[in-house]
């Protein structure tokens, strides 16, 4: 695995995180190139689905981050998120979802230094776990007839 | 379809050195929808604008994506210059290859792919942007300021003579708030209600200035620019309109023993009364809750049959009105702790012991002593008296956790009013820091300690005792050893923490903005925007906010009303697009949007049929309250309210642009 | 029996409702429900432990809503499932008249939801140990262990929406699903379609859910989404102390929030 | 009815008379005080300033052991020892790990359900409510309800109310006939804390708040807890000679006085055992009112 | 109404004991063999593991066997981007199949099914299915009160559509009928565990199924009953999900779906029910049938007449797994009688 170059997707608050990663930029902190950054304008509009669709998409990292609790520019959004994401991880954990795949941070628009530690935190980590193949997979079961693997149930 | 334009800043080296910019620019050609791609040294220059717009023009562009810095650098720049060139600004998005690319990744071929998936990112992004246009709300100009207080009179004025209407709110018979109790104001000794009474009376006779005392804000609602406030106005028991105010109902009261508000329960006032002296309006209410003709059902009505006006009227019934306004600004002011409030200061069952607003009342010239200082228990000069400062203030352990802010400078003038009454007596403060930081506060303690030789003792004290009509003092100077001190003092006042009055919280509840945990109304942010509140519209000023001197909530005054007078200057209000809306045809209306929306910004629309039925009701975003986090967005089960700028379409695209080629096999 | 039956058709008869929705039994002796429009259709009526069926899903049908009053038959869990929907504003002033037997037989027509409020407080279904136990069962499981259970059991899902059309908190007039702009859920019933549904439907059902577990006995491949449900609600009720359908007031998980909420999975 | 009974090294010692008086006005209203099998030091005053698993697993310990007696509530006369079993219920309760803690060092499995209260609590709940019947012999006299630190501290714990200026005595003391006073050194420090090691300090707090009482005319100054009867009682000589007066006011524990009030033998009660005499002349001459029912019984100290 | 009914190419017997036998040397053979089997309270098709695995007791499976013809999701086509070039490809499917334990009715639905898919512009997929697939059907001993095959013309006996017929005839032994010559290809491979056996009456060995209605009357008066008030009422319980449709032998209706990025993608054939909402919504947002009542007479319309108009045949076998998986009871029996009353 040592040429495994993840690819992994950050769900990013305009605000605090995406500014922190911009510090980030600004203070010429190295990190990890695997990291793309899509830019939310609140952890709050970030919707649990697209964390699915980023693994459909063969995403092997995620990383959901936003302002700090009572940091929110729009005063609550991020404590929604979190309830949220509280539920969310609960339910993938439940479903055998590889949720060591998902980090939930927050970095503050002043903590570059933090972000750029989280990505390749992250980076190495999944790294060491390897591709995430398991969940883009589901796309090819249960298609075609029942002797093709229909009902594939793991017998 | 689309065609896209790239544009590849190399930001001189910033990108180009680690990314190949034209390689970029030259992948990008072959994005599904990019109709023309390049990359050039500057593209914020003008040479670079230029080429954008020469670009949108010749290739007919229907999207721009600017690959250079971070959008929350450049974004406005580049908005502008796709608005130059006959483009929507919103169809111009920015891939960030400097701050997420260039400088955090080493030169290499995958950086320049990184780079080259962001720009994809962006296209894929900006083929689903559509065109947004600033929404304009409706302006009412006029103002309610609710608290006639001097931050709430500064406000008053300073909107006023800027030319747009204000409606005052107060809800005691006079305005004034506490600043016309005080005796004399620190730094400079100047009598208070010699600056106050002039500004009071230009309130009351302002033409842009309509003011209702002894009234209340009932509900608020609406949003910025265009609330609905409704106002109730109390039942005076007086016609003002036939009254005189000539005091003869004041005067034959027969009830006289109601403890006197405006002199904090030292002197008494009857049951018609008017405040104080200088009153705005000088003109009395009745006290229904202390009348006799109101508590034994009609028994005396001595004030009607003496009025030489017939201006009493018993039947008056409490109104209400509802008034259009355009911004409201809360200068309700603050309360103060009570010396029962101090269990070691024997929870107020000392009549000697006071609080330093009893303090400002028995030093006025208006108060009941005419000035003179003498103790409330039997009128006797205190020829030793003791401050007290941080009663209930920097105490987290019983009383509240923040400091005060005023009492240091009040004390330290309570303490030089003594002596300059006084001159034989003997003064002293206990003090935990003395926080004289202002324009000559610092310079006006050192004369209480220096000139006027009060004893300043750096401790706090522990407990006080009566013994033989004195009032045993115990404290500590920490600057002697930690030495015990005891003072025999005939009065005692106690700097008691500046709260959040007792309404605030219900108040903050009509007009739906926040408070800290004081229950203090909450400013918007408390280094950038001091004097709004997260309620578009609705602005803070004066201690209602956190306990503040005159001149700060007087400058604070100013800054609200330079807030609402830049509000009332245009006919609309422009505010960003970038807002959530509904779709009413799918919107089943559970409104479970409306308890996440911070900014109460979702409201119930009736779909209605033809003959006026109601067929169901859906949400519906305010633009003016809208302030665009997506919370709702991403709750929506049925994905029935989505949001320009980061729409559910253009959030997916780009999700599904950073596909991973080695995992998705599809085949 | 009887009782309910002469209430319904007093109801009916009264014109105080214009349809009431009980049981009845099929040709094939199977409890179906029933919609009593005439008091002579009463007789039909039938109600027992075999009426299990959460007639609360109907109030939502538009050929249902034609009728201006509604009547209906709820057990327990249409009662929760009501009140649920009072609470997310799904049901209008003076449509539905609400009747339930409770356990003594007795025949209990509501006069409003907060009566529902307090009768569902006095009657807490319990919690059932052995599902409980087997979510435990799965937890106990390896990471990989779980999905492979979980792959085997939704690979099976051939996407009827049984399980969505069965329940009575699905309600949206658009489905997630029914959406193609974008394509939120893949509509394929492979694995991946599969999981991208249960996992929207149970993140949209978090704290709304009453669990009735209908979507468990209606889905005609036997997955066991009664553990799914199981296991959010009790989610719900371990992270936030919240169980749905027991107020009358909209102030649900994920609606709502504490400023302490505790996670211990953010960085 | 029986309750569970905590005495600690006090009420064996110094504080004999508090023991004996408890005991005798409990039986008046058939409570029957049941040792704590076993019980161990309670930890004060140093214990927790040095080690904190050590200052709640010993009175964690007690508290266990009453709880396999199967007592709901124990009764804990001193002060000291009160606000340290108190303190062990109250963090045990709220903090389950240290609970975890405490029991693997201990070695005893327990919940926490026996209750500590002290005496003036025990009055309240079952005292007080009969008192008034029972009493034979009104009390006159001018008396100072003296509280010291611990009974009522600290407030967040205890949450006694008015803990600057509490009136629980004073309010138990009115049903005898007394007249309690208002004055300033109810809470005052006695100095209990340095009573060994810098007695000075010792005699100068427990002075001032003997003379205060004097100066507002107090007969007796009444206490509930050994450590503030110790200072203000057997110290008074080394007091009388610091300050240079002779201040004779006894100190009566609130038990002792409404044994007194119950007409009970004053042997009994212990007050032959104060070091500054309760005269027989206090409760026979003034102490007696003219309205006090017929079968009284002398008063020999 | 015609039975419909099949040539018999000839007669055998097999040992019930043989059956595992039989299975294995099939599985043996590299072929696959798909047996009933039971989850709970559902009984569906898959690929035999173990004899022990195979469910025989069963009315009616809960799923039918039209998978192994038109499965719930099948690839059309699927492309790859290679080297800048677009490289499609269309599948294929080598395996040979073997369904055992279809009933009778499951039978007759799979021809219509093929029929309907391999009429003019005959389809690739189904066809290779069809062609690699050998049904040996189970004649019914037992039957429920969901059973109506006899009604629509049909009975446990019938073989039309089957490869090879069994029906249990006692003493441990299963009647064979060799229908077709795939039939008899598949019995040939494994011809040591079969007898030669004389045609028998088998109508003594089946199940004896009520008729529940007259389709005849049923297809001479379905024009009137398109305006029948009894589709509202009758459709109340309706829930609008796509239960009945999936588990039906005949229901041949399909979306198509592409999934696909810019690099590869497939195509997809989904199963769609003509129960749901959106299953005739137009792209103008026009519905033609907006309603649950509209949507279930289409349903029962075409089953027993559309079909009949453009196919000459019912296309409802009676096998009754509609009304058993119902969520909401709905029962295409009583519909049918409902009509015929009126």
């Amino acid at each position: 695995m040592s040429d495994f170059e993840p690819k992994i997707i950050a769900f990013v608050c305009n605000w605090c995180t995406y500014a922190g990663a911009d510090l980030a930029g600004t203070s010429r902190i190295k990190y990890a190139h695997n990291i793309r950054i899509v830019r939310f304008p609140c952890t709050g509009r970030i919707d649990f689905m697209l964390l699915l669709k980023a693994f459909q998409s063969g995403a092997d990292g995620i990383i959901v981050s936003g302002c700090h609790p009572a940091d929110c520019h729009y005063t609550a959004g991020n404590y929604h998120a979190r309830r949220r994401w509280i539920v969310f991880q609960n339910l993938l954990n439940f479903l055998g979802i590889d949720t060591r795949r998902i980090t939930f941070s927050w970095v503050s628009a002043a903590e570059g230094a933090k972000w750029g530690h989280l990505v390749n935190e992250v980076v190495d980590n999944i790294k060491k776990i390897g591709p995430y193949t398991e969940y883009a997979k589901l796309g090819k079961i249960g298609i075609g007839s029942i002797s093709e693997g229909n009902y594939a149930r793991i017998e | 379809m689309s065609r896209i334009g790239v544009f590849v800043c190399h930001c001189g080296e910033n990108i180009g050195a680690t990314v190949d910019c034209a390689e970029v620019a030259k992948m990008a050609k072959d994005f599904p929808g990019v109709a023309f791609s390049i990359d050039y040294k500057y593209m914020c220059s003008d040479p670079g604008q230029t080429l954008i717009k020469e670009a949108i023009k010749e290739h007919n562009l229907t999207g721009v994506v600017v690959a250079a810095c971070s959008p929350r650098m450049h974004e406005p720049t580049f908005r502008k210059v796709a608005a130059e060139a006959g483009l929507n600004p919103y169809l111009c998005e920015m891939a960030n290859l400097r701050e997420h690319c260039s400088w955090v990744h080493y030169k290499d071929k995958s950086t320049t792919l990184k780079a080259a998936e962001l720009v994809r990112m962006l296209v894929e992004k900006v083929k689903l942007n559509t065109p947004l246009y600033p929404i304009k709300v409706p302006v009412t100009k006029t103002a309610l300021v609710i608290g006639g207080g001097i931050a709430g009179i500064q406000t008053a004025l300073d909107i006023a003579n800027s030319g747009h209407k204000v409606i005052m709110v107060e809800k005691s018979p006079s305005i004034g708030g506490h600043m016309s109790q005080l005796s004399e104001t620190f730094p400079t000794l100047d009598c208070s209600q010699c600056i106050l009474t002039p500004r009071m009376v230009e309130v009351a006779q302002h033409p842009n200035i309509t003011l209702y005392t002894y009234a209340e804000l009932e509900s608020l609602d609406g949003f910025i620019g265009n609330f609905k406030a409704t106002i109730k106005l109390k039942a005076k028991s007086v016609d003002h309109s036939v009254c005189n105010g000539c005091g003869e109902c004041s005067a034959k009261c027969p009830i006289k023993k109601i403890p006197d508000e405006f002199n904090a329960g030292l002197g008494t006032r009857p049951a018609i009364y008017v405040p104080f002296p200088q009153a705005v309006p000088n003109k009395p209410v009745i006290d229904r809750d202390n009348c006799t003709y109101f508590r034994k059902n009609g028994k005396c009505g001595l004030c009607e049959k003496i009025c030489p006006t017939k201006a009493i009227d018993f039947s008056q019934k409490d109104e209400f009105i509802t008034v259009d306004v355009g911004a409201v600004v809360v200068t309700t002011g603050f309360d103060i702790k009570g010396t029962d409030f101090f269990p070691e200061y024997g929870y107020g069952k000392y009549k000697d012991i006071i609080t330093g607003l009893q303090f400002e009342r028995l030093a006025s010239a208006s108060g009941p002593t005419l000035g003179e200082i003498r103790r409330p228990s039997d009128g006797k000069i205190p020829q030793n008296i003791v401050f007290i400062s941080c009663a209930g203030s920097r105490d987290p352990a019983k009383g509240i956790d923040y400091c005060s802010k005023i009492c240091c400078m009040y004390l330290a003038k309570h303490a030089m009013l003594y002596k300059h009454k006084v001159h034989s007596g003997k003064a002293s403060v206990f003090y935990m820091d003395i926080r004289a930081g202002g324009k000559t506060y610092e310079e006006f303690v050192r004369r209480a300690i220096e000139e006027d030789e009060v004893n300043y003792v750096r401790g706090r004290v522990s407990r006080i005792y009566e013994k033989d009509g004195k009032l045993i003092v115990k404290g500590v100077d920490t600057l002697l050893n930690s030495y015990p001190v005891e003072i025999e003092a005939d009065m005692v006042v106690l700097g008691t923490a500046g709260i959040a009055n007792p309404e605030s919280e219900s108040l903050a509840q009509k007009l739906h903005i926040s408070y800290d945990q004081y229950h203090f109304f909450a400013e918007a942010h408390p280094k950038l925007r001091p004097v709004e509140t997260n309620t578009a519209g609705i602005m803070l000023a004066g201690a209602c906010q956190f306990p503040k001197d005159i001149p700060d909530s007087v400058s604070q005054a100013s800054g609200a009303a330079s807030k609402v007078s830049a509000l009332f200057s245009q006919n609309e209000l422009t505010r960003d697009p970038l807002i959530a809306f509904v779709n009413k045809n799918t919107c089943v209306g559970c409104f479970m949007c409306q308890s996440v929306c911070p900014y109460l910004a979702i409201e119930k629309e009736k779909i209605k049929a033809k003959d006026g039925s109601v067929i169901r009701e859906v949400a519906k975003i305010n633009p003016g309250l809208c302030q665009g986090c997506g919370t709702c967005v991403a709750l929506c089960r049925s994905k029935s309210i989505d949001i320009n700028g980061y729409s559910h379409k253009q959030v997916y695209a780009e999700v599904m642009s950073l596909f991973n080629e080695r995992s998705l096999e599809y085949v | 029996m009887q009782e309910l039956n002469n209430k319904i058709a007093e109801l009916l008869t009264n014109n105080l409702v214009s349809i009431f929705i009980s049981y009845k039994k099929g040709l094939n002796g199977k409890i179906k429900p029933a919609f009593f429009t005439k008091p002579n259709e009463v007789y039909e009526n039938y109600f027992g432990d075999e009426a299990q069926q959460n007639l609360a899903v109907y109030v939502h049908k538009p050929e249902v809503k034609k009728y201006s009053k509604v009547g209906i038959l709820a057990n327990i869990f249409a009662l929760k499932a009501l009140l649920q929907l009072y609470a997310e504003n799904q049901i209008k002033d003076n449509y539905l008249t609400i009747v339930t037997v409770n356990q003594d037989n007795k025949v209990i027509v509501f006069a409003d939801f907060n009566e529902i409020e307090s009768y569902i407080a006095q009657h807490q279904i319990e919690k059932n140990t052995n599902k409980q136990k087997e979510i435990n069962e799965l937890l106990s499981l390896s990471r990989e262990k779980r999905w492979e259970f979980w792959v085997e059991q939704l690979s099976s899902c051939i996407k009827c929406y049984a399980c969505r059309a069965i329940c009575p908190m699905c309600y949206c007039s658009k489905c997630t699903v029914e959406l193609n702009q974008p394509q939120w859920i893949s509509v394929p019933a492979h694995s991946l379609g599969n999981f991208e549904w249960h996992i929207m439907r149970m993140m949209h059902l978090a704290c709304r859910c009453i669990n009735c577990q209908e979507c468990s006995r209606v889905c005609p491949m036997n997955i066991p989404l009664h553990l799914l449900t199981t296991k959010i609600n009790s989610d719900m009720e371990e992270e936030f102390g919240q169980i749905a359908g027991m107020k009358t007031t909209l102030d649900f998980a994920l609606n709502t929030f504490k400023v302490d909420d505790y996670e211990n999975f953010i960085r | 009815m029986k309750i569970g009974f905590y005495p600690g090294c006090s009420l064996e010692g110094t504080a004999r008379e508090y023991n004996e008086s408890l005991k005798e006005i409990s039986k008046v209203f058939k409570i029957e005080l049941e040792e704590i099998i076993d019980w161990n030091c309670c930890g004060a005053t140093a214990a927790h300033s040095l080690n904190k698993d050590l200052a709640l697993a010993l009175p964690a310990r007690s508290l266990a052991l009453a709880e396999k007696q199967g007592f709901n509530e124990i009764v804990v006369p001193c002060a000291a020892c009160y606000s340290r079993l108190f303190t062990a219920y109250s963090e045990l309760n709220s903090e389950p790990e240290k609970l975890e803690k405490i029991k693997e060092i201990i070695q005893i499995d327990f919940k926490v359900t026996s209750k500590p209260i002290n005496v003036l609590e025990f009055i309240n709940k079952y005292i007080k409510p009969d008192l008034k019947d029972k009493i034979k012999n009104k009390i006159n006299l001018n008396i100072a309800c003296y509280y010291g630190c611990l009974l009522v501290r600290p407030p967040k714990l205890l949450a006694v109310e008015r803990y600057e200026d509490p009136m629980i005595m004073e309010e138990i003391i009115k049903i005898t006939g007394a007249k309690p006073l208002d004055w300033a050194f109810k809470t005052e420090c006695c100095g209990a804390g340095l009573s060994v090691s810098k007695t000075d300090v010792v005699n100068k707090l427990s002075g001032k708040i003997i003379d205060d009482a004097i100066n507002r005319k107090a007969d007796i100054i009444i206490v509930a807890c050994p450590m503030c009867q110790s200072n203000l009682d057997m110290r008074r000589k080394s007091i009388n000679t610091y300050l240079n007066k002779k201040l004779d006011i006894p100190v009566l524990f609130i038990t002792q006085l409404i044994g007194k009030a119950l007409g009970l033998d004053s042997n009994k009660l212990g007050l032959q055992r104060h070091f500054v005499k309760v005269s027989p002349e206090l409760f026979m001459q003034k102490g007696i009112s003219s309205d006090s029912v017929s079968n009284k019984i002398g008063v020999e100290v | 109404m015609k039975i419909l009914s099949g040539k018999i190419m000839n007669y055998k017997t097999l040992k019930i004991d043989n059956l595992d036998l039989f299975f294995n040397e099939i599985k043996k053979s590299g072929k696959n063999l798909l047996v009933p089997k039971k989850k709970g309270k559902t009984t569906y098709f898959s690929s035999f593991i173990n004899i022990n695995d195979v469910e025989f007791n069963y009315i009616q499976t809960t799923i039918s066997p039209k998978s192994a013809l038109f499965p719930k999701v099948e690839e059309l086509i699927s492309f790859k981007k290679d080297d800048g070039t677009y490289v499609v490809t269309e599948p294929s499917i080598e395996k040979e199949t073997i369904v055992f334990g279809l009933r009778p009715c499951d039978a007759v639905g799979l021809e219509y099914l093929s029929n309907f898919f391999l009429n003019e512009k005959s389809d690739f997929t189904v066809r290779l299915r069809k062609e690699n697939t050998t049904l040996i059907t189970l004649a019914c001993k037992n039957f429920d009160e969901n059973c109506f095959c006899t009604s629509v013309g049909l009975s446990p006996a019938s073989i039309k559509g089957s490869d090879i017929c069994l029906t249990d005839i006692g003493n441990g032994l299963f009647y064979a009928e060799i229908i077709t010559d795939k039939g008899e290809k598949l019995i040939a491979e494994h011809s040591a565990l079969f007898s030669n056996a004389e045609k028998i009456n088998k109508e003594s060995y089946v199940a004896q199924v009520p008729l529940k209605f007259d389709s005849d009357n049923l297809i001479k008066n379905i024009k009137n009953y398109y305006n029948s008030e009894k589709w509202t009422i009758n459709s109340l319980p309706c829930l609008g999900c796509g239960a009945c449709a999936f588990v039906c032998p005949t229901c041949t209706c399909f979306n198509i779906e592409d999934e696909a990025n810019p690099v590869c993608g497939t195509r997809l054939r989904c199963w769609d029910s003509c129960a749901f909402g959106i299953f005739t919504l137009h792209a103008s947002g026009h519905n033609p049938r907006p309603i649950q009542s509209n949507r279930w007479r289409h349903r029962v319309l075409h089953k027993f007449g559309y079909s009949v108009t453009n196919m000459d045949t019912l296309s409802c076998v009676g096998c009754g797994r509609c009304i058993r998986v119902c969520p909401a009871g709905m029962n295409i029996i009583e519909q049918i009688l409902d009509l015929q009353e009126a």
